[in-house]
């Protein structure tokens, strides 16, 4: 029962040592911290950049196109907002050149709110990324999906952007959802690989016996399967819509989840299927409301799944507002919660047409 | 410079109890900070100077006459907090009466934005402030510390705009050393033809000197002047590195006091008194605003957008 | 009958003369050249900044916080996306601070195709501007509507962005739709306050005697009225459009055309009472057709307006690839046409419910 | 030289009979871009040199082997434009056979870029290449080029980098003076501790020449170099300014011809001849391709995703 943290530390050792990856590399993601979040202890290939993040995508665009395989941190999505040309440059260089160079980079970030992180530590970012055509966008929502994202991130000849939910990044896998060829016993994984407090100088990690699994990029997983209203979602809103949704079940509700995982390319036969199933569609996640990821496939199935709709299909998104404030009402008020999911469902299952 | 400190101890301790989610300041910066706040000339608009500061700034602005009470109502993210209301982090001030800037979570962008204060207040203009901007060692990797530098030292178009840097030889976990193909960040300066200076940030009668004299010739020739302090990073990053007391680090105050002691201008005890005195003082007020009311849910959708030009002097 | 880049200039002229713009500056904005589309020449304010669009923006704020009124130009909004967290800070403070610091700036912009201008002189802003709350967000049709708008976003204590569609920069206005105060003829305006050919040190602009016009920034036009499908563009597609309302005349189909002009805030409730008499909507834009503010218009209309739709509500925006090519055709292809706009009205006329 | 410059004139030319619709690209800079391209160590990956260049750079590319035809067709953006199949502006090459990455329109980003290729090739990876960042004055401006210095010189981690700035003394319509607060740009090198040159770019000799002395430096000792060119803008910026010939610019090639012709090297007429050949065959080039198919509407949606990974070594 690995942590999603620890998920993608495997993972990145797996990438070194096995998949080519050359650089881990950020802001405090080498010695000593490992990371803001520790993703990065115990690894081989990591370094600590200047504090820029301009220098920091350009050196993973650089790394790319010398034939290296980069995976670049940004250490808050809410600081990324400074090199989206550059991330356009990652995104266009392959179709601009027509086909001379591909730019096969993975970026990794945390996103969202949940840890009352304030203004500048409660960004989303899939709508932004969603704006940058030529990036491959993925998001787990458990520790085994973080996992075999990002060891399909790794091999993609194409910039990858893995967005981190910070807020289930402490959160552990469920049983049966184990990362394969880590112990199960969670004592026994932190032994081996979480880097102790104090002097680390000397520490080294042992790493389990990893397998290789891939999660393939633009496949959603149905997370619940149910025939009543479907909620299209994912990342920290996926685990708040499967609460909801159990929860939901003795006013006799019966929610489909599906967790998107890849936001781009997204799986639109998944959501499809779906939607015909169930003929009423919630789409949920952090980011601010207007211009929004979820919009894009409100509209798409406007437009294509009309007359499937028995309701007015609803977004739950963030406040359209400058940021995110402190207090614990603020963050509540400002994003999703378990309950507002709740009751977007059941206003959606009780929709007469 | 005390008092300072012992605010910063009192948000640490409301942070360990549970009565704020993170704290970040400048335990071991007050030596410059403090005189930073005295030699400002403070006010509102163009006549004086602004200050655009960074998170590590509670000795400037208790010194420029801010109620440490106001930065505990910021820490516990009460509605009374009357730097943001409750929604940004502790260190994060602002106070347009004393032309301080918003204090801002991003990293260096301060000194792309008080080239503006400074173009506002340029030769010619008539304006009697100066600009001021102050960030971390590690932030001058980012590319608006060279912004600053480009655009302040244009011939002929010169800004008068003090930039400091408070080196404290850390950016969160990641040494100075390293990062930097020079010894000090100073030297950025003399390429553009500015004045640059070093000083020891833990002393704080050379901090004011050197403070002194680099805002002298900001005011008066109305140019730019690159003032790097060094400083202690007494408690580590913020709470994230858990806020304990880094021992290997030099404590201006100790020193301060120590002076004071030596030249026998105040005696320990008296000292140790007034330390007592603010130490109660604070944390009865940090109990006290617990009492204080949270921001409403609501409260969210207020101040998106103004209705008057405030800064533009509509009242 | 003025140009909008004309227009443009008188508003900045009134501004600067009239209103306490301070500043106006921006890569080759003051002299000799007066910005790379004429917009600025013979101003008494402007001035050339250092290469540097982030020193462009942090310099407009700056000046703002210190009471002036700045209007800073980027020079093409393709090069504003290393800014994007500099914009979000205009956008925050005065939300961040409770009230205490507002921030009344007006960034102007060119945006969108139409002029061969390869993958970056092509690019639109209306999605990404749309996303960075805390700004007002205002895009012409019309020299009028330029003058009148501009002339608001001056005087509006917030950061107001003015999107300028390039390929209608040069366009005349129509009859009827004077500047209020310069001279009908264009060739005695053009003689007043174009910039000779050549060497113009010597060269002082003659100002009309200018009245003062604001367009209330949040108000829609309904630039022609008709009951069968709605329309909701902006910018460079309202000329497009109409032409293609007033080709389907012929077919029977009665286009009613709404030119949204301001983004945000916008006028729900002209697009409410349109949609109500039209009950089919079209929105078309030239920005990449993911995460387009367009799908956030269509996803308000579905969530509110379901039940008055009878057809699924359609967007015709850009495609979503990296870049817009040069070469005709593939300009063409990439965003919306006249003729693919006409097909697109044409569909929702017809289609049966 | 010659080539290139009459490659540039009939662009021009091409552009002004409305065979494109946009001209930018670097007569005037010859003299400098020529050596830069003969004395750059060619070929694919990190044993070789990566080439980050400007948008002024045919001379280079021609030096490197470019077939001027291809330009010609990226100016009539035909399908057959082996640089961005009709997608990109005259002079915004790509060469992955010669490590010449994509020419970017936007500024200055170049040098964020090259600090990565550079990476690579660092001391103690074995990799043999180095990697060279070519731009103009008024780009420095952005911070990017101080990211490429700051990342370029950090001590212990220098990359082997040569950072060209090609000074023409314009930015579109801007002078240089005005807008730095130094002299030489090269000056803002200096504080990294890292070499720095100022060389007459009109001069092929003197150029040739710093590129030697720059480029040893570089790939013997691993470390960056600032390399300053005072170039002449032959042109104007580009089309939109007219493409007109700006008479009290130096002209490189008139000066490297007259020494030609002074060391009796070769004749004017032999020149002349040259000169016309050239002009006649790039002539003739530019009717043929008009024949050359245009990028179908569908085409737009290729090349979005790869599937394999070529700069990994995929064939
Ligand atoms: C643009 C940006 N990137 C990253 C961060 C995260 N961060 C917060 S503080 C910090 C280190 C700052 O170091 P320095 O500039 O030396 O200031 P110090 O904290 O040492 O005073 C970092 C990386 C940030 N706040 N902003
Ligand atoms: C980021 C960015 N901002 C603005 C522009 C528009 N622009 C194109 S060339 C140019 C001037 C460049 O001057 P310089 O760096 O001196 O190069 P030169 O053209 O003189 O060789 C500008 C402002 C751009 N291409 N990219
Ligand atoms: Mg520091
Ligand atoms: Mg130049």
């Amino acid at each position: 029962m690995a942590t999603m943290i620890q998920a993608i530390r495997m993972a990145l050792h797996v990438g070194e040592s096995r998949l080519g990856v050359t650089d881990i590399f950020g802001e405090d993601v080498g010695a000593p911290l490992g990371g803001v979040f520790t993703g990065t202890q115990g690894l081989e290939t990591t370094w600590n950049t200047p504090l820029d993040e301009r220098g920091i995508v350009g050196t993973a665009i650089g790394l790319a196109l010398a034939g290296r395989k980069p995976v670049a941190e940004i250490q808050f999505c809410d600081y990324a907002f400074n090199t989206i040309d550059l991330l356009k440059v990652a995104g266009n260089t392959y179709w601009s050149t027509g086909g001379d160079w591909n730019v096969p980079l993975v970026m990794m970030t945390p996103v969202g709110a949940g840890i009352r992180g304030s203004i500048y530590h409660s960004h989303s970012f899939d709508a932004q990324a969603t704006r940058i055509p030529g990036w491959k966008i993925v998001m787990p929502s458990t520790p085994l999906d973080a996992y075999g994202l990002l060891l399909s991130a790794i091999q993609d000849p194409n910039p990858v952007m893995f967005l981190m939910p910070k807020a289930l990044l402490r959160v552990k896998s469920k049983p049966g959802e184990d990362i394969p060829g880590a112990p199960d016993d969670d004592k026994r994984l932190a032994q081996m690989i979480d880097a102790p407090l104090g002097d680390r100088s000397a520490w080294k990690p042992e790493w389990p016996a990893l397998e290789e699994m891939y999660i393939p990029i633009g496949k959603a997983k149905v997370a619940r399967e149910g025939t009543g209203v479907t909620v299209l979602t994912y990342g920290r809103n996926v685990p708040m819509a499967l609460a909801a949704a159990e929860e939901l079940v003795a006013e006799g509700v019966d929610t489909e989840v599906v967790d998107l995982r890849s936001l781009h390319p997204y799986d639109w036969e998944a959501i499809t299927a779906s939607v015909r199933k169930t003929n009423r569609v919630l789409c949920v996640n952090e980011d601010t409301e207007i211009t929004n990821f979820g919009e894009h496939l409100i509209r798409r199935i406007s437009e294509e799944l009309f007359y499937e709709l028995h309701a007015p299909p609803k977004l739950l998104a963030g406040a359209h507002i400058p940021g995110i404030g402190l207090a614990d009402n603020l963050e509540m008020a400002s994003v999703p919660q378990m309950s507002t999911i709740k009751s977007a469902i059941a206003e959606l299952a009780q929709h007469e047409p | 410079m005390l008092r300072s400190r012992l605010l910063e101890e009192r948000l640490i301790t409301m942070y360990k109890q549970g009565d704020g989610y993170f704290w970040i300041g400048g335990p071991g910066e007050e030596a410059f900070n403090v005189p930073l706040g005295l030699l400002a000339d403070k006010g509102t608009g163009v006549d004086h100077d602004f200050l655009h500061l960074h998170y590590r700034s509670s000795g400037t602005l208790l010194a420029l006459g801010a109620d440490p009470v106001d930065s505990l109502r910021q820490m516990k993210n009460v509605a009374s907090d009357p730097y943001s209301r409750g929604r940004n982090f502790a260190g994060h001030y602002s106070a347009r009466k004393w032309n301080v800037v918003p204090v801002t979570s991003p990293i260096e962008i301060q000194y792309s934005i008080a080239i503006g204060t400074a173009r506002a207040q340029r030769a010619g203009t008539g304006a009697k402030g100066i600009s001021i901007v102050q960030g971390g060692d590690a932030g001058t990797a980012e590319g608006d510390f060279a912004t600053s530098l480009v655009w302040s030292s244009r011939k002929g178009a010169e800004l008068p705009l003090l930039l400091i840097v408070t080196n404290n030889r850390y950016g969160i976990s990641t040494p100075y050393a390293g990062q930097h193909g020079y010894d000090q960040i100073s030297e950025r300066g003399k390429a553009f033809g500015m004045p640059t200076a070093v000083v020891d940030g833990n002393d704080v009668e050379a901090s004011w000197a050197a403070l002194t004299k680099a805002l002298h010739y900001v005011r008066t020739e109305k140019k730019p002047y690159l003032l790097e302090a060094m400083v202690s990073r007494l408690r580590g990053h913020s709470s994230a590195s858990g806020a304990n007391l880094a021992k290997e680090e030099v404590d201006c105050l100790e020193r301060f006091q120590k002076t004071l002691e030596d030249r026998k201008i105040l005696t320990r005890s008296a000292m140790d008194q007034l330390r007592d005195e603010v130490t109660t003082e604070l944390a009865e007020a940090s109990k006290r605003i617990r009492g204080e009311a949270p921001p409403t849910p609501e409260s969210i959708h207020d101040y998106v957008f103004a209705d008057k030009n405030y800064v533009g002097g509509e009242v």
